[in-house]
Order: C-alpha cells, then structure tokens, then sequence
C-alpha cells in the first residue's frame, strides 16, 4: 500500500505564454478556419462561394453611371466606356427618383415637414423608452400624433386641436365619473361623448375657431404620400395605435370571463389566421360593403385601420407573453393592497408586462414595416413595388430592374438591421436598468 | 431572540374581536383544504400558525383578505363581512395588512413609490403626505436612506422589511404574515423579525404563519397548530412548546425543533 | 349627386392606371401626364374652371371597379374595355370610347413568326384581371391551338417577362405594344403581328344612375373631338369663342345658345376644358402621338372624316 | 349593484359585451344588406359554377378554360398547398443547415452564416420574390438557345445551350423541363367514390406501401435482436432489396419509361414542366423563412445546456450519437412550436405569388375569377375561410405536439 | 458524517497506477490554466482536490478525460496516453466516469433511460442485461423505484445520485466528482455524500473535487490543494488539516473552516 508523500510547493510557477502553435495567426487560422477536415472544406466551399459572388456583382457595380437621363443613355455610357456587351448599374434613375422613393408625391418645398415629423418622433418616443427623462416630456408624446398629422397633411391646426379636444374630454369624464362608476363604465361614456365630439362638433367648432383665427399651412393629399414615408407612416400609426388594442385583447385574452375570452380569442386568430393582403384588399373592397352606404374615407386612412387591427392582434399576442411572465405575486400584492383591477393593471402589471415586451414589440414593428410593401397590390404607392412600377412606366427608365430593387433594399434593410440592434441593444440596457 | 428582552407589558390584548372565523370551509376542486375552522382574533393578539406543509396554513390567511373565496361559512373583519360585496372586499382589504414569503415587491417602482402607490390610489391620500407616512414606516424599520432605490437593489431581508413598511404605509389595524422569513438566508432573518417583534410591542394584532419557533416563544399570545385543514390545537406559547397535547402537535415539535 | 358633390369638394377624383406608358404615369416631380390624364384634367376644367383641381388615384386591375362603384372616384378613365357584363352586371355606364384599340400580339422577330394563327404551343406574357385574359383563351380556342399562360399582374412586369424571354409573345391592347415596342432598346427586333383578335374599346365610365354626370364627361370628350373636328385647338380656342362665324363652334364654345347650363356648367365649359390640353388630336400626338417615343398611327382613331371612329355628335 | 357582487359581476359584464359584439355584428351585417340593395348585388356562390374561361399555366388537376370557377379556385387552391409545402420543406433543410452552421467554430462559414440571416430577414419577402424571379429568367437561356439550325451544323457552331443530364433535363428563361414518369400499357382508371383515380398511381403506392411493411418489420426484428444480444445485425441491403425489387418489378409489368422533352416550336413540349414562377416563389419564400428558422434552430441548439452534451461525452458517446440520442430530441422541444408559426408565416406569405405570375387561390378565386365576376364580396370572404382554416389546422396541429412533447416536471 | 462508522479497512490502495499526469500545461488563449502540473494517482486512491474558485480544480479533472485539451505534458489514463487519437479517448471515457455539479441528466429520457443510453450504444450491451444493470446501481443509491420517473420529477439529491449511478452503469475504474453537491440543499448533501462514502468503501478510484471537508477527512487518503493553476500542496487528509504547510493553504483553510 502505498503512503501519500506530502508535497509542498514554495514557490509559485510564473505565468508562461502559451507555445508557439498556440498563438498569433496561424494559430487563429488553423483553430478558426482549417480545423479539422470539415472545418477546411467548409472554409474553403465558402471562399469559393465569395469569390463567385464578387465576380458576378463587383464588374457590374464597378460600371455603375450616376448622370445620365435615360436607360437608354446609361448603355450609352457603359457601352463607350467599358466596352461593347459590358453592363452596368444604371444609378442615374435613382439619382432622379430618389426623392419619390422616400416621399413619393409629397410636394418638394414641404418635405420639411415630414422630416420635422421623423425628428419629434424620437422626441416623442424617448420618455417612454428613458424614463430618466423628465416626466414633464410625457406632454409632448401625448400631442405628438396630433402634431405629426398637422405637419404632415396640413390644413387648418383646428382640425387636430379639436380632435384632441375630444380625448380631453374624454379623459375629464372618466376622472369625473371613474370614482362613482368604475372604469369600465366611465370609460364607456367618455368613449361615447367623445365619439359624439367628433362626429358632430369636430367640424363645425373647428371651422368657427378657422374662421375667427386663420391658422392654416399647405394641405396635402393623401394620395401624394408615398414611398417610405408611406411605408413609416402607416406602420408607426399602425403600431402605436394598435397598442392600446393590443393591451385590451391580451387582457381579454387572459380573462377568466369565458364570453370575452372566447371573443378575444376568435379575434386574435382570425386575423393571425389569414394573409395580411386579404386584409388590404377587404380595406380596398370589402369595406365599402361594411360599413353605412354613402360612408366613403381615404384609402390610406382604411388601409391603416386594417394593418392597425392586423398588429394589434400580433401585439396582443406578444403583451400576453410578457403577462405570463411576471410573477403571480405581483397581482395578488396589489390586491392585498387594496388595489381595483384596473389600478393593478396600469400601475403594477402593464408597466413591467409593457417593459418585457419591448423587443417583441419592436419586431412586431419590424414585420409590419416590411409587410407594408403589400399595400402595392391595392394600388398605393409603396417604396418597392408602387413606386418602381411608375418609374418603369417612365418612358426613360422603362426596363430597369435590379437598381429600383437594390435601392429600396438597401433602405429597408438599414432601417430594419438598425431596429433589432437597437432593441436588442435597449432590452440589454433596460434589464439592468435598475442594478 | 433571546439576546433581546422583549416588552412583553405593552403587548396588551383587547376584548374587542377583530377577526372571527365561524365553520369556515374551503374547497379547491374537490380537494378539502380547509375544515370547518373556527378562530376568533381579538385585537393586539399576536397568534402564531404553524403545521406541516400542505395543511392549509397560507389558504387559511388568505381567505382572511380575500386573496382566496372561502365556500362555507363566515369571516368577518374589524365588523365587516367577507361576502362577494365588492365594496365589503375593498374595505377588509384597506385594514389589513399583509407580508409575502417572496416580499412582491414592485421591482418597476423605487421603494418610495412601493410605499406610496397604495396610501396615494387607494386612500387618495396627497402625494406629500403619503410620502411623509412612508418615510415614517421606512425609518421604522431602518432602511429610511433606501428610499429612491429600486427594490432588485436591495437585500432580501431589506426588501422584506420594505414590504412590511409598504402594509403599514395603509395603516392597517391587522397585519398577516406568509412565512416571512423563509425565503431569506440566515443573517437576514433576524432583520426581519425584530421589525416583527417591534410591531408586536406597538400593539399591531398579527397573524403570523412561521417556523421560527423562537419568534413564536418571545412574540406570540397565542399558537395555532393546523394539520389537514383542521386547526389540531392551539395554546399559549410556553404551554404549546413545553406540554402540547395532541399526538400529532408532538410529532411535529419534534421535527421542527430537533434541526 | 356627383356634379354637386364634385363642385363642394372643389376636386374631381379620377382614378387612373399609374403604370401605362403614355396613357397615365407621373413624372420625376410627381405631375401625371398621359392620354387618359388629359381627359381628367378637361372634365376638372370643365366642371371646376381649374384643370389641376384632379386628384388621381392609381387603381389596380383589381381595385378600379371597387373604386368606382363605392363612390372612392367619380370617374374612371384608366383603358377600361367597354363590355356588356360590365356596363350591365357591373352596373356601370361607359360614357364614350376615347381610344379605339384591339388584343394584338408583339413577338422577337427572329422567332420567325408571322401571325397569330402560328403561335400553337407558344407561351404568352398577358396582364391578369383584364379581358385580355378571356379572349386570348378564346381565340386560341376558336384555332384549335395551345398554348401556356403567364400572368402578370401590370404592363411594366409584362414587358420585363416578355423581354427576359419568359414568354414569347406578350399580348395586350396594341396601343400598349405599340408603346412598349418603341421603348425597347432594340425596337426593330420586335414584331407587333397583324392580326388584331378582340375589339377594345376604351374609355371613361361612370356609376350607373347618375345619368348628368355620365353627360358631363361624355359631352366633355365630345368637345374635344369635335374642336378638332372645326379646328379649335389650345391655342386659337380663345380666340375662336369671338371670332368664328360657324354657328356649330359658337355653340360649342359657349359664344351662342346654352349648352352649358343644359348640362348643370356654365357656358364656358368647353372652352375651358379644350383649352386645358388642347383638343383630342393635341392631346393624341402630344402622348402618344408619331412625335413620341411611342408612335402610335391614328389608325382607328382617327376623325371619321379622316376615315377613323372618333365621331362627335352634333352640339344642338 | 349587479356590477359590486363579485358573482353576479362577470356576468354582467359578459351580457353586456356580447349584446355590443351582437349589435356591432347585426350592424355590420345590416349595412352588408344595405350596400347589396343599393349596389343592386346579390350575395351568392352561384358564379362558382359558371365557365371561368382562362387558362391556368399550371394544374395539379384537369383544368380547361371550359372548367368552372370552382375548379379554377381548387386548382389555386392545390398550387397554393403545393408552393406552401415545398417551401416548407426547402425551408426546414436550409433554416437547420443554416442553423447549425452558424453555430461553427469556423470563423468564416460563422461570418457569412450570420450575413445570410440578417441580410434575408431585414428585406421584405416581397423583394426576395421579386429578386428570385429576375435572377432565374435573366441567367437562363431562352428555349431558342438550344436550337440547332440547318445553318449551324454547316458551320460548325454548337447552340448557345445545351440540355443537362444525358440530355434530359432542360432549363430555360421560363421554366425547367424534366422527364415525367409514364407507363405504356397502363391499367384502366378507376371510378372511385365520383372520383376519377389513376389506378397506376395507385399500384405503385400499394406495391410501395407493402415493401415499406415488409421492411418495417425486417427492421422491427433487426431492433429485437438488438436488445436481445446488443449487436445490430445489418440489414441495410435487405432494406434496399425489399424496397426497390418489387416496385421495379411492377414498373416493368407496366412499361414503364420516361417523357422527356424535346424543343418544338417554341418551347420543350413532353415531361414535367416545373415553371420557374414556382421556383421563384418557393425559393425566396423558402430563402426568407429559412433565416428565420436558422435563428430558431440555433436558439433551440444552445438553449440545450452545454452541460449536456459534455455529460454524454463523458459517459463516452462520440459526437454524432450525442446530437441525436440528446441534443436534438431536447433542442425539437424547444424547435418546434416556433417553427411550425414559421410554416404558418411561409403559407400565408405565398399569398404573394401574383408578383411573380404564379397563380395561387390569390390568383385564381381573389384575381382573375374576382375581376371577371366582380363578386368582391364572396370571393374574399371564401379566401379568407379558406386562409384561416389551414392556419386553425396548422396551429391544431401544432397544439397537440405541445402537449404530447412537454418535459415532465415535478 | 460523525454519524456514521466508516469503514476504512476496505479502501485499499493498490501500487498500480491508474493516472499518471507529468507536467502538463493548459492555456486558455493567453491564459495560463494548468502549469507544470504533476500527480500521480494510485488504483483505489481518493483524492480530495481543493483550492479557490478559478484555480483550475474544475479544468485539471476535465482533462483527464478528455473535456478539455491540454496543451503539453502527458496524461495517461490507465495505460493510454490521452493525445488526439480518437480511439484513446473513447477508450478513456469509457473508463472514466465523470459526476458534474448540475448533474446533467437527460430530461427527454426517463431515470432507466439515462442509465442504459450509455451501455447500449457505447458498451454494445443488450437493452435487458443494461437494464439489470441499470437497476442494481439505483438500487445502490437508493432510488430504484423512480426508475421509470423522468429526472424533472426528483429533487436534487435525488437526480445527483441517478447521476452517479448513470455514471457507474458504465462500469468504470475511475471516477472523477466536480463538486457533486455545492448545488444542492443542505439536507441533500447528505444523501449523495452517503452514497459517494459508499462508492469509496469499495475500492473505487476517486477524484473528488469538492469542498465538503468533513468528507475530505473521512473518505480521502489524500487531499490536494491548488491555486493558480499549480498544485501547492498535497498530504494526507490529517496532516493536511492539522498541520499545513505553506502559507497559501493555510489562509484558504481558515477561510473554509471558518465558516
Ligand atoms: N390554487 C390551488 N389549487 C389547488 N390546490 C391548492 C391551491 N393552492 C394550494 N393548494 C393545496 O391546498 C393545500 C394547502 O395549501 P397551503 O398553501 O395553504 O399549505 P401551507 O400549509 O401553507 O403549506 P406550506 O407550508 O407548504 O406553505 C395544499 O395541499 C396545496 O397543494
Ligand atoms: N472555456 C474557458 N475559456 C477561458 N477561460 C476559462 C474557460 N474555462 C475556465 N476558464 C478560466 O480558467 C480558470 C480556471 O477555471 P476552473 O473552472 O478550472 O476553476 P475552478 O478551480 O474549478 O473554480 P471553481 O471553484 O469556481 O469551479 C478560471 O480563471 C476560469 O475563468
Ligand atoms: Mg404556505
Ligand atoms: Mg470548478
């Protein structure tokens, strides 16, 4: 049997550098790239990949023309330049066009205004997402959609400002009655008076007020929208305005009140359940049949309803996923507390169940910010489909192809790349927000 | 505990009866948690439950604040009745007081606004005052300089004080507590309860459902001992500790105080 | 009532086809421009005295009719077909035909085809929701042939398909081919074949049961075929309304009697809407007329005195 | 109050929300009616009947432009289902490789890997259509190009493009043409259930089905004698035997040979021809939904700890054993509700085909069929139930293999 | 551990040698893990190996069978030089069984399951004689009747010892333990200590990472302490304790004990 001999180390080993096939370069390569029999094919079909790619696009983005006013005077170019069967990218179409892809037919010397729109916008959004910002910012978030459709349809200011009116009013009944009814009840009756306000005071108080103070800007058509502004405008609206629905349905959805969840539910999936161009379309055709003869809105303003009810349903989906993730004690404290349903939901539930879900918020946003391209097939101007179509019926850049398509690729995909990093990036931010 | 000597002289019992449970039952499913539970609470006791897991321990104190619907019999609060009267439900739920096993703090809030939410929505109280009251509560349990923090800042045994701050920030005239201390390591727990035992020399009538059987011998007037949804016994401490009665309250002491 | 609903809104709403070349399309700063436009800017100033109060809505093969029957435009002027199903079933009234066209056929010359009756097995580019459809299907039928199908959803996708060789024919109106030809690089390697296998003819519509709205448009484009009938063009018709003689165009131009308030307008109308883009023979050469990249003939189009259709009744 | 008793308050609150959503219904059905009335429309199927009169490039099924409405939207229907299942599948494959290799050691296929993802799922799908679409019909020849004229042979020249396969398989700008399987003295077609069934079809599945059993049990003994003595006794070529022996055997019976295309006039006539309409939707619908699988199959790769895979290692089980005896059947857990939400997205999304020309329910029942009958109403209406109930099976589908897979706790 | 007789007699160590590691070095990147690392261990040896966190405890037991590569010195595992030859690998493992800190367990399979996927697929051994087998070990660590429950259904002591046992299905000549029980709660430690106890009694090779030095006084013939990748003293377990050596061992047991 053998005894154990001590050992005792006085002195400490320095650190030593690792050998020299552990390290630099071909180190790296050898641990990153050529590993292993697999690791070396792989690597290597990769390369070959690359190289295929590169050879295909690099001459063609090399012979790229950027003045010229036609199709026809892009070949020119190449043709003089690179030689007989060398092609091209004709960029001198988007040089031209550029501003109808971002603006479509928003007048020129006013796209200030959706530019001012697109700035407030992140003013308007940073209290919510910050909330070491001053509270008072809150203010501004409220009249932000107000201001931004002024700014951007013009007209009269009275118009907006009476529509707010009517959410103020709203607000002042519920404070009013939401002691003695409840919510849901006083909610009801702001809803109502409120839609009362609209339907028969909006117009004629906000003429009078136009009529004793003129203050008005530029009108512009809906239909001059177009390209990503169209693109932005309907899915920020959509996405906003479906929020407050997407809350009620996965409330709804949660509820033990069988009839609501049933109808929740039946909502939820129905729209989940069908293509989003089904819904354009029944915005486009089937609306008319749906509502009261002789009512008649702006496209626009129906396709928005319906991608607005479409997200809410996906919102409502990713709201119940941030419920079921908060624990059950947080409800049963704030009902220990004294705390009505309602005030548990806005003060405790909604506000960490909302933070949770940013992320899934933003890629519902994502999503629906590349599915407006569908609104092409109704015949609005999309920054993919709408607007390539009227440029290639352009009697100069009829037969042009990839660029359109390149162009508002690009676009998309630095709008949408930069989101997820950015919530992902806030979701990291947000989690120790409070350590 | 027992480092501690305890003003056992101002904990006085009134004849007034806060709580009186009268054959209450109560079902989950077909299960039978509850049975036939008869207690009546006078004001400044301090009753200590215990009992091995499962025996309806929590359910008992939550039907107390209505966190769970009892099917038969009653339970009335300070003079009002637990029926399905929302307004009956409210008014309990404003007196009493109660402390989780797992704190629930509201981690989106700071540990003023957690003290503040209640008093301010439910009792419509100022902003400034309700602030005041809490900044009391917090210096009374000694976590005043916390106050701006957020509640996953702060050690457990820290937010459970928090937690026991916020109940008192509504003044409740009775407070429950869920084991308290079972989710806290070791140096933690004795924070926790000596704010227990402080509130227990104010007066506060407490239902406390706990393990820590030394807080039961220094604090409580009373122990109830629950197995199977019955209440098996209950006592006097020192009676209870050193001479139980029922078999199964022997069987139990012995578990619990032979760790 | 739309004239009245027009005049309050101060806007007329046409619905136009936003991806036609030469017919209606937008340019880089966002004007429409276009034969089919040109109508909706005579009818704006005919009704409203300002031929820039149009807004266009671009409408879809799908959407147009949806359009026009929910009241979303008033007017439709976007190469629709006259046909029976549609006047009747559809409920709409075509008002007049303001380009007479036909199906015509547009292949590569080096496929070596000379008519239509040669295409058996060929695959045909053709844009989907359109009459084109069903008479392409029945002309293959009635000559016993076959043929596949590729359908394109607008006229710019049918000519990228067409040129990329995914079909080897492309058939739609030829007034469509013909301006799609001349915008190919190679014009001259593309054939339009003779054979013309439907009747088309195109042209505004309305809703059924308005019928002084349907009388406005229709006497709109009247006016202008018949000032180029007597000769009023954009450029004299201010001075004709004074200085003619001929008690037709005196009419016509509101000098004498009261067509206009017959029509629920001032007598200046068509004045106003000829003055606008000039009248329809203007209107054709400066669209699509020989002096365009498109180039198309007359043809059928021509004033009936000039051996064509365009046919204006009397203004009496 | 009603509204004050906990009991009673549900219920209120639940007539009264039903009564809304009642009257919010009949309002909508009301104004349907009036709209009909005053469009002077009918609501009926009734146009489902009539003669669709266009043609359809690609059927599943007998298709005339003589056939009804009906048919044209069950022959959308099946395109639909068609494009809608390839994709899936090229889907699933690309989305795992994808996947998995994005979870390499190796820098370089890790680099690239991640550039695919984010390139393809930050661009509508739209584009990806649109895209594939172009790229086919632009770097492929046109039918003509494999022409070989009287003036070529004379001169020496060989056609721009030749056939691939021992000159089987032809692509061109339109489409690829394949051999299509046919058989020379096939057996008559069976009158099955108001049904016409090709019974050679039908012979070969049930001569295929019975080798299937066989060698099911031959590999049910294989698996006994496993467990009885450890050693897998091999039987792959039993497998192979009993598989292709029969079949082949009953192909000969039949005269089976191969249609393969030639060039006619203007296109390859004979075989299959898989149009690249098709191919285009499918591939980027099936490019696009595969990046977003590729992240699901990573997250549900590395969601398995690593733990696992080092605790099978341990107890000595090589690498690929690993993955499947461990790591993929925890990782499918996790893997396969997102993704069959993915097939989902990829069935609603080949609502898109019309951008291509592939004509899908879309562009059968909601396209040419809606614009020639001018039944807005009804043609979307059927759409939209046919649309939500393949989603409802899908996500049924789904359902229950959450329940039948879920982990057992405590 | 007091509690219990262990029975010392039968823990022999053979003079065989089951591993032999001689100055190995392991960097991770630029950093260096393992340094110049020595150790030989006898056939029936238990070596209880301690140290502070990060100083590469973890890491050397890895090596040995092969979870992790070293980057020079040689490591032989009962004959066979650790070195890239698959073959030699899978031939170690197969000998080496190895318990983690997290147990894992294979939660898709049921307790039987996790005990059998090895011996079948690995060993080639017929499903029923595995599944005897199988049995008899859980048996041995008295769980045999969860044997069809899947491993989410038991509690931690319990899933640590299905571990072992999954471990000893394979049947092999060394174990190696990487803190089998600093996830578990205090009253299961004692479950799965007893078992290792046992493990020891008959003769089985063990390498036990561990900081439980009541086990390390009763079970270890030998304890090894490390820090920053080198092994700094080894000794018998009584002298160890009682009388360390260098300095670094003694602050790190005052630290350990002190407890
Ligand atoms: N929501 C519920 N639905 C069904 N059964 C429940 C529910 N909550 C608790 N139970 C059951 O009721 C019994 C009593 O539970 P209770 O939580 O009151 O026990 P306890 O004495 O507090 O135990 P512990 O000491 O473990 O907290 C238990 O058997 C438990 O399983
Ligand atoms: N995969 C790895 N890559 C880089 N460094 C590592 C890796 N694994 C461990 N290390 C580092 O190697 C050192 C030794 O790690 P090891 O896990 O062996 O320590 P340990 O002694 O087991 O500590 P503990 O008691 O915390 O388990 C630590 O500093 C650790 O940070
Ligand atoms: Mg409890
Ligand atoms: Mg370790």
């Amino acid at each position: 049997m053998t005894s154990v001999i001590p050992f005792v180390r006085n002195e400490m080993l320095p650190e030593k550098e690792p050998p020299l096939r552990e390290r630099g370069v071909v180190h790296w390569m050898r641990q990153n790239l050529f590993s292993g029999p697999l690791n070396t094919v792989l690597t290597l079909l990769g390369l070959a990949v690359l190289l295929w790619v590169a050879s295909h696009v690099l001459p063609w983005l090399m012979h790229s023309v950027w003045n010229a006013s036609s199709l026809t005077e892009c070949r020119d170019i190449i043709t003089q330049r690179f030689g007989e069967g060398a092609t091209g990218a004709c960029w001198a179409m988007v040089k031209e066009r550029w501003h109808q892809y971002l603006y479509g037919f928003y007048p020129m010397d006013l796209y200030w205004r959706p530019n001012l729109a697109f700035v407030l916008m992140f003013v308007a959004i940073a209290p919510v997402l910050y909330t070491s910002l001053p509270r008072k910012m809150l203010w501004f978030t409220a009249i932000y959609p107000a201001l931004t459709f002024w700014l951007l349809w013009g007209g009269s200011v009275w118009t907006p400002v009476v529509a707010m009116l009517g959410f103020v009013i709203l607000a002042l009944i519920f404070r009013a009655l939401v002691g003695k009814l409840g919510v849901p009840v006083s909610a009801g009756i702001g809803v109502v008076v409120a839609a009362l306000w609209w339907m028969f005071a909006q117009g004629p108080v906000s003429d009078a007020l136009q009529a004793a103070i003129p203050l008005s800007i530029t009108t512009v058509d809906s239909d001059q929208f177009g390209g990503f502004l169209l693109s932005i405008v309907i899915g920020v609206t959509a996405i906003s305005a479906s929020l407050p629905m997407g809350i009620l349905l996965a409330l709804g959805r949660k509820s033990d009140m069988l009839i609501v969840r049933t109808l929740s539910v039946g909502f939820i999936e129905f729209i989940r359940g069908v293509p989003l161009i089904t819904l354009l379309f029944t915005a486009s055709l089937l609306l008319q049949y749906f509502l009261p003869p002789g009512s008649n809105f702006d496209i626009i303003l129906r396709v928005i309803i319906l991608v607005t009810l479409f997200a809410a349903a996906y919102i409502a989906e990713v709201i119940r996923g941030g419920l079921a993730a908060l624990p059950r004690g947080q409800y049963e404290a704030a009902d220990a507390l004294g705390l009505d349903y309602w005030q548990a939901q806005r003060l405790i539930i909604m506000p960490q169940a909302l933070k949770i879900s940013i992320p899934g918020i933003v890629s519902s946003f994502i999503g629906l910010f590349k599915d407006t391209t569908l609104v092409a097939f109704v015949g609005l101007q999309d920054p993919l489909k709408g607007i390539t179509t009227i440029v290639r019926a352009d009697i100069n850049w009829k037969g042009i192809y990839w660029e359109p398509y390149i162009f508002a690729g690009a676009i998309f995909f630095i709008i949408c790349f930069g989101m997820s990093r950015y919530s992902m990036w806030l979701e990291r931010k947000l989690k120790t927000d409070h350590r | 505990m027992a480092e501690q000597a305890i003003d056992r002289s101002k904990m006085k019992v009134s004849d007034e009866v806060a709580i009186q449970i009268s054959n209450m039952n109560k079902w989950y499913g077909q299960f039978h948690v509850l049975r036939d539970v008869n207690m009546t609470v006078h004001k400044g006791e301090r009753i200590v439950i215990c009992g091995p897991s499962g025996s309806g321990k929590s359910t008992l104190i939550r039907c107390i604040n209505r966190l769970e619907e009892h099917q038969s019999g009653d339970i009335i609060v300070d003079g009002t009745e637990l029926t399905n009267d929302l307004k009956n439900i409210d008014k309990v739920r404003s007196e009493v007081g109660m402390v989780f096993q797992h704190f629930n703090l509201f981690p989106h809030l700071t540990i003023l606004e957690n003290c503040t939410l209640a008093p301010i929505w439910v009792r419509k109280i100022p902003k400034r005052e309700a602030e005041e009251t809490a900044m009391h509560f917090l210096r009374k349990v000694k976590i005043p300089e916390q106050a701006n923090k957020y509640p996953g800042q702060l050690s457990g045994g820290q937010q459970q004080r928090v937690a026991i701050a916020r109940s008192l920030c509504m003044k409740p005239r009775i407070m429950l507590f869920d084991e308290p201390t079972s989710a806290l390591d070791p140096e933690m727990i004795k924070e926790v309860l000596d704010t227990m035992i402080e509130l227990a020399e104010e007066g506060m009538t407490m239902l406390c459902v706990t393990h820590e059987m030394g807080f039961a011998q220094a604090v409580a007037n009373r122990v109830v001992f629950m197995d199977k949804g019955q209440i098996v016994e209950q006592n006097e401490p020192r009676e209870f500790f050193n001479n139980p009665q029922s078999e199964r309250t022997k069987a139990f002491l012995s578990q619990i105080l032979g760790h | 009532d739309t004239l009245a609903d027009v005049k309050a809104r101060g806007e007329l709403n046409c619905g136009v086809n936003v991806g036609l070349t030469g017919f209606g399309a937008p340019d880089a700063n966002g004007n429409y421009q276009g034969f089919d436009v040109a109508l909706c800017k005579a009818v704006a100033a005919a009704v409203l005295g300002d031929a820039s109060k149009v807004k266009y809505l671009p409408t879809t093969g799908e959407t147009r009719f949806t359009a026009l029957a929910s009241g979303e435009v008033d007017v439709l002027i976007r190469n629709s077909t006259w046909s029976f199903q549609r006047d009747t079933d559809l409920k709409f009234d075509f008002v007049a035909v303001n380009y007479y066209d036909g199906q015509g056929f547009m292949v590569k010359k080096d496929l070596g085809v000379s008519s239509a009756k040669e295409l058996d097995g060929a695959t045909v580019c053709i844009q989907t929701g359109t009459t084109t459809e069903l008479n392409l299907a029945d002309f293959f039928k009635a000559n016993n042939m076959s043929y596949t199908p590729v359908n394109v959803a607008d006229d710019s996708e049918g000519q990228r398909q067409y040129l990329a060789g995914a079909c080897d024919v492309y058939t739609t109106d030829a007034s469509g081919l013909a301006a799609s030809r001349a915008t190919l690089p190679d014009a001259d390697n593309h054939i339009i074949l003779p054979e013309i296998i439907s009747k088309e003819p195109l042209g505004p519509l309305v809703r059924h049961g308005d019928n002084n709205w349907g009388d406005i448009i229709r006497w709109t484009y009247f006016a202008l075929v018949a000032a180029e009938e007597y000769g009023v063009t954009s450029a004299n018709v201010a001075d004709m309304a004074t200085s003619t003689n001929n008690p037709e165009i005196k009419r016509l131009l509101g000098a004498e009697g009261e067509l206009g308030k017959m029509l629920g307008l001032d007598n200046e109308w068509a004045k106003r809407a000829i003055a606008a883009s000039g009248n329809y023979g203007e209107i054709f050469e400066a669209n699509i007329g020989s002096a365009t990249p498109i180039k198309l003939a007359r043809g059928l189009n021509a004033l009936w005195t000039q051996g064509g259709l365009q046919y204006a009744p009397p203004f009496r | 109050m009603l509204i004050y008793d906990t009991r009673y308050r549900a219920i209120t609150i639940q007539v009264i929300v039903l009564t809304l959503f009642l009257l919010f219904l009949s309002w909508l059905v009301n104004n349907t009616i009036e709209n009909l009335a005053a469009k002077d429309r009918s609501f009926d199927f009734g146009f489902l009947w009539q003669r669709a009169g266009y043609d359809i490039n690609q059927t599943l099924i007998s298709y005339t432009n003589d056939s009804t409405h009906f048919r044209a939207a069950l022959v959308g229907l099946l395109n639909t289902l068609l494009a809608a299942t390839v994709g899936c599948i090229v889907a699933t494959i690309l989305g795992v490789l994808v996947g998995v290799l994005r979870l390499s050691k190796n820098w370089l296929v890790g680099r690239m890997m991640t550039v695919y993802v984010e390139v393809l799922r930050n661009v509508p799908v739209l584009l990806w259509i649109l895209l594939t679409m172009t790229i086919l019909s632009e770097t492929t020849p046109a039918p003509s190009d494999f022409r070989v004229t009287e003036a070529m042979i004379a001169a020496g020249e060989a056609p721009k493009a030749t056939m691939m396969l021992w000159d089987t398989v032809a692509i061109t700008n339109r489409g690829m043409n394949v051999p299509a399987p046919l058989v020379e003295h096939g057996l008559p077609r069976l009158e099955l259930l108001g049904m016409s069934v090709n019974s050679n079809v039908l012979a070969f599945l049930v001569v295929l089905g019975g080798s299937l059993w066989v060698n099911s049990r031959i590999r049910g003994h294989a698996r006994r004698v496993q467990e009885a003595t450890g050693v897998r006794p091999v039987t792959w070529w039993k497998s192979l035997a009993v598989i292709v022996l029969p079949t082949v055997a009953l192909l000969m019976a039949l005269g089976f040979h191969l249609d393969i295309p030639t060039l006619t006039r203007f296109n390859f006539k004979g075989g299959t021809e898989i149009l690249h309409s098709f191919t285009a939707l499918t591939l980027a619908l099936a490019l696009y939904t595969s990046a977003f699988i590729a992240e699901i199959v990573r997250a549900g790769i590395m969601a398995i700890s690593r733990g696992q895979s080092e605790a099978a290692f341990a107890l000595g089980l090589r690498p690929g054993r690993t993955m499947s005896l461990v790591i993929l059947p925890q990782a499918l857990r996790v893997i396969i509700p997102p993704l069959i939400s993915q097939y989902l997205n990829l069935t609603k999304n080949t609502s898109l085909a019309i951008a291509v020309s592939y004509m899908d329910l879309r562009g059968t029942l909601g396209g040419i069929t809606l614009n020639q009958t001018g039944k807005e109403l009804e043609c979307m209406l059927l759409m939209m139930a046919i649309y939500l109930t393949l989603s409802l099976i899908i996500s049924s589908v789904m359902n229950a293999f959450n329940r039948a897979v879920a982990l057992k706790e405590r």
